[in-house]
């Protein structure tokens, strides 16, 4: 009981060195950014104040911040559907006729080495706008979507299928009670993992791409002009919505998975 | 003797390799049958074969004159692995086998016998717990009642406690005794251990090494609840010992 | 007993985890040489025994002393066999057995000939170059067996180390240790809650009561070794410990 | 085992079957198109002759942009394991460290590796630049799996030697390294992986003219596209490769982990 208690004060502790760090941060950062007086090191506080302006008066071009992110975040949304739709139905069907799969690996293998960034030239020359984005996202989420689902299906606890088996259940019983149930954890693992590559591609897609919106482009635009505090807003921007997207996975998986043993986030 | 219910006569080869021979026995009405024999001997492909798991390379097995096939006859399988579905409650899991045979889970009829078979293994209070926050020896009682749940004409229990401690065994042991002797069900069961065994059974075949075949058959006509010190218990338990070729 | 030479004296030794008590004021002398079983219900506290003989956790009141010195695993040689498997997945068994000599710096040669000669010894030679992942579960408390007595330890602690196989396993390997044993003749402490391999095993039991643990009562087994289960001699010894203990 | 063999030659039958079948596809739909923008797998085999012997628009042999790019990876990836894995190991035994100062690694951890290009691009010129984004993508799941894998080391095992009077050193050297290794080079494989992305879009963006990022996007740029798809195979190629020699380093050192028993 006393142990309690002593974690208690710990989590507490933990929370205050925490925040005592941060804080000790924040001020060796301003010092030092004081005294060097340099271009490349603005101060927290410069950095504030873009990101304030970045939210009131907009970009160089009036793009404001909350257009960039929409423009991101709607882009990302739209691959990443498109890669769910299609790699969890096909990577349920391959697992289940494992056949299929290693019939066709001469095909799908050499693709799934080829990064999804590499592809964006080639999207700029064949699709337009909108599409050009949504295809690389689609492209970088859709094989740790379909991979991992493929794999889990593979792996299926052969005694849970045995139990539906020995009272003589039909398959398509077996494939809805255990199956899906079973793979559905390393769907959601496979999901965060494809969203995760979808936001460094799109990153990328929209450095490369040519459209004047959208995070990417932001802070490369900053890069230009050399004004690190606007590229700095938009770094920490797209941390948090990544941290943000990610925090809502682990917040499902934890209330969907409820049964799991213990689940490892990292 | 009670009316023979299942008939087993068969053998079965992986590739080349040979694991059961000329395995053949009844299985009689109401009758608590073991099947003992040593580490890797083909007890679990003999227990998938008399589920209708899976198919005999040459012979048969069958329930009242037809193949077994859990699709038709209602036979019931206790795992040896543990085999509780990580997703589904208790309450979920013991219902499964009553569903698969066509019971509306939602029918007061079906939820009086789930609760019924939880009663009688003992796990009322739990019927919402997940497999998670439970001890194996409950995870063991919720096969058990999931099996019994349905009812069956053929109860098949593939070494059901081998993953236990020696006290939840032995409590299992005393458990598994009492529901039979409530709910009388001809049980095959299979175990290398010769103590339950000769705790349990009314009839024991005893198996060779692989390729198993059929080394001796006892009955045993011990009143119970037997006594694991008993004279006659420990003699039959030696002989038995004996029989089963020790392994390293 | 009374003639031999006291190696370690237990005096009033205790435990609490914050305000539970764990082990009561536990009062006792093991002498040299010896094979000492502790048995005492499941969750009676014998891993936390075990664990503080060893000094993986610190006393609360009382002393444990080896020739008048506080027990101090750099100092003085303790083996221990846990409950739980502890072949380490990375070594060979040849590296794994060697793994206390190796900490103790003892020169190559001699390590290899200690080593092979325990090898032998358990019947594990031609074995020497696999994985624990290429053996089985019996085979691999067997190269823990011989792990803990390569070292030549002035005592060794086992904690249930067959609590996981199977019963013919069990024999098997109860054998070979008491070969061991009686070739080697150190001091060893047996914590089992299987009263039959107390018996089987021991020259001393000593019976510990339900939580707070402290100790209830000693029972001599005076009986030759290879013993006999069915033994009336050792029937009789068995059911006394098992009225000492009433656990199940 | 001739079964198994039969089965084996089938599949491998059936995969040239599928790939033969796209192949074909591809050239049919490329001939019936007429496009400038759809090479058939002819001219991409053309292609990569040209970029063989005598290189692309501006005279850089595919070898040469293979190198370059192979030599950044390597590079940054080389620097991601000497900081990653030490680092994981020192605040894996030391956790309290790294609980009351996550607060400063953690939000770094979820910037996207490819938003730093723009920040590489001010502060640092050529090749470090490069190194510099290599090392990012790849610090992280080398430095997080390697930190994770310290807290999940078996007590077990760390008693066993305990037990028989090891040192710390000896107990980090003998049991708490290799009882990680697993896991760190699991890390390593997927910083590899980021990695082949991240040069690839550093160097679309990063101004040195060689490189197989860069070769794609110039080949786009003047509408080359067999010298495209000739590029993208270069880089699916190099990132099998490189994840191939893991494994096969994986294999040999943890022959320990076959799941081969003799029970």
């Amino acid at each position: 009981m006393a142990n309690d208690k002593n974690a208690g004060s710990g989590k507490l502790g933990t929370f205050g060195y925490n925040a005592l760090a941060l804080s000790i941060f924040i001020l060796l950062w301003t010092i030092v950014s004081w005294i060097s007086e340099s271009l490349f090191l603005p101060t927290p506080w410069t950095v504030l104040k873009s990101f304030l302006d970045l939210c009131t008066y907009g970009d160089v071009e009036g793009i404001s911040l909350g257009m960039h992110i929409f423009k991101s975040t709607l882009r990302i949304f739209a691959g990443f559907v498109a890669a769910c739709i299609l790699g969890i139905p096909l990577g349920i069907l391959m697992g289940l006729y494992p056949r299929v799969y290693d019939s066709t690996k001469s095909v799908i293998e050499p693709i799934r080495f080829i990064p999804p960034v590499a592809w964006i030239p080639l999207v700029i020359v064949l699709l337009v706008g909108f599409s050009r984005y949504a295809f690389i996202i689609w492209l970088g989420a859709f094989f740790p979507i379909f991979i991992g689902t493929l794999l889990s299906v593979r792996s299926v606890n052969p005694t849970h299928i045995d139990v539906p088996r020995s009272f003589g259940a039909k398959r398509l019983y077996i494939i809805r009670k255990i199956v899906i149930p079973s793979t559905l954890p390393d769907i959601f693992t496979g999901m965060r993992v494809g969203m995760g590559i979808g936001w460094d591609c799109i990153m990328a897609a929209e450095m490369i791409g040519g459209e004047n919106e959208g995070l990417g482009v932001m802070i490369l635009k900053y890069a230009e002009l050399i004004r690190i505090e606007d590229i700095m807003v938009g770094m920490i921007v797209i941390g948090a919505i990544g941290f943000f997207i990610n925090e809502i996975f682990i917040f499902v998986e934890r209330r969907v998975f409820k049964w799991k043993e213990a689940i490892v986030i990292s | 003797m009670e009316r023979e219910l299942i008939d087993v006569d068969m053998s079965m080869k992986f590739d080349n390799l040979s694991v059961l021979e000329d395995i053949k026995f009844k299985v009689h009405e109401n009758e608590f049958l073991v099947i003992v024999g040593p580490t890797g001997c083909g007890k679990t492909t003999l227990a998938r074969l008399l589920g209708g798991l899976s198919k005999p390379s040459s012979g048969h097995v069958t329930i009242a004159g037809e193949d077994v096939n859990p699709k038709i006859h209602n036979v019931s399988f206790v795992f040896q692995e543990p085999s509780c579905i990580p997703w589904l409650t208790i309450w979920d899991d013991i219902s499964m086998g009553l569903e698969i045979k066509g019971n509306n889970p939602q029918t007061a009829e079906t939820k009086a016998r789930i609760k019924e078979v939880i009663k009688l293994v003992g796990l009322d209070g739990f019927e919402e717990y997940f497999p998670k926050q439970i001890s194996g020896g409950m995870k063991q009682r919720v096969a058990i009642a999931r099996a019994y749940a349905t009812k069956p004409d053929f109860l098949l229990m593939d070494e059901p406690f081998g993953h236990l401690d020696a006290q939840t065994r032995y409590l299992m042991q005393i458990e598994i005794m009492r529901i039979w002797e409530r709910e009388k069900k001809t049980v095959a069961y299979i175990t290398n251990n010769i103590e339950e065994a000769v705790y349990l059974a009314t009839r024991i075949i005893v198996l060779s090494k692989l390729p198993a075949r059929i080394k001796a058959e006892h009955s045993i006509n011990l009143p119970r609840p037997r006594d694991l010190t008993g004279p006659d218990f420990l003699r039959i338990r030696a002989e038995i010992t004996e029989q089963c070729e020790v392994v390293g | 007993m009374a003639g031999r030479k006291v190696k370690i004296e237990v005096r009033n030794l205790s435990k609490h985890f914050d305000d539970l008590i764990v082990l009561h004021q536990m009062d006792f002398d093991i002498y040299e040489g010896e094979f000492l079983c502790v048995v005492g219900p499941t969750g009676c506290g014998k891993t936390t025994f075990c664990n503080v003989v060893t000094g993986l956790l610190p006393i609360t009141e009382g002393s444990i002393t080896m020739g008048g010195e506080k027990i101090d695993f750099k100092k003085h040689n303790v083996s221990f066999v846990f409950q739980e498997p502890s072949c380490i997945p990375w070594r060979t068994i040849w590296d794994d057995v060697k793994i206390g000599l190796e900490i103790r710096k003892v020169p190559k040669k001699e390590i290899n000939e200690r080593v092979s000669a325990i090898l032998d010894l358990t019947g594990l030679t031609e074995f020497k170059d696999f994985y624990p992942s290429q053996i089985s579960a019996g085979m691999k408390q067997r190269v823990v067996i011989a792990r803990s007595f390569v070292t030549e330890p002035d005592l060794l602690l086992m904690d249930e180390p067959f609590g996981q196989l199977d019963s013919s396993t069990r024999f098997y390997i109860e054998n070979q240790l008491i070969k061991v044993w009686q070739k080697t003749k150190r001091t060893i402490i047996f914590v089992t809650h299987n009263l039959e391999e107390a018996v089987y095993l021991s020259e001393r039991i000593l019976v510990c009561t339900q939580k707070p643990t402290g100790i209830k009562e000693e029972v001599i087994v005076d009986l030759p070794h290879p013993r006999d289960i069915t033994d009336r001699e050792f029937v009789k010894i068995r059911n006394r410990v098992t009225d000492l203990v009433k656990w199940w | 085992m001739t079964n198994n063999y039969a089965e084996k030659m089938k599949t491998m039958g059936l995969n040239f079957f599928t790939l033969a079948m796209v192949l074909v596809l591809w050239t049919l739909i490329a001939y019936w198109q007429k496009s400038p923008f759809f090479a058939t797998p002819y001219d991409i085999v053309l292609g990569f002759v040209q970029m063989v012997t005598v290189g692309d628009v501006e005279g850089y042999r595919l070898w040469s942009h293979m190198l370059h790019s192979l030599v950044r990876v390597s590079a940054g990836f080389a620097a991601a394991c000497l900081v990653g894995i030490p680092g994981g190991l020192l605040l894996g035994l030391y956790p309290k460290i790294y609980d009351r100062t996550r607060i400063l690694v953690e939000p770094i951890r979820f910037i996207s590796p490819i938003a730093w290009i723009p920040m590489a691009i001010v502060l640092l010129v050529g090749f470090s630049r490069y190194i510099f984004v290599i090392w990012v993508a790849s610090f992280f799941p080398i430095f997080v799996s390697t930190l994770w894998s310290v807290r999940q080391v078996n007590a077990v095992y760390v008693n066993v030697a305990r037990v028989a009077g090891a040192s710390r050193l000896f107990i980090i050297r003998k049991i708490i390294f290799p009882s990680i290794l697993p896991s760190v080079i699991g890390g390593m494989r997927i910083s590899l992986g980021i990695s082949w992305m991240c040069i690839v879009a550093a160097e679309m963006i990063g101004g040195q003219m060689v490189g197989i990022g860069r070769l794609i996007l110039k080949s786009a740029m003047v509408t080359r596209m067999d010298l495209v798809v000739v590029g993208m195979i270069s880089i699916g190629f190099v990132g099998y490769a490189t994840n191939e020699l893991i494994i096969f380093i994986e294999k040999r050192i943890f022959r320990w982990r076959a799941a081969v028993s003799i029970e």
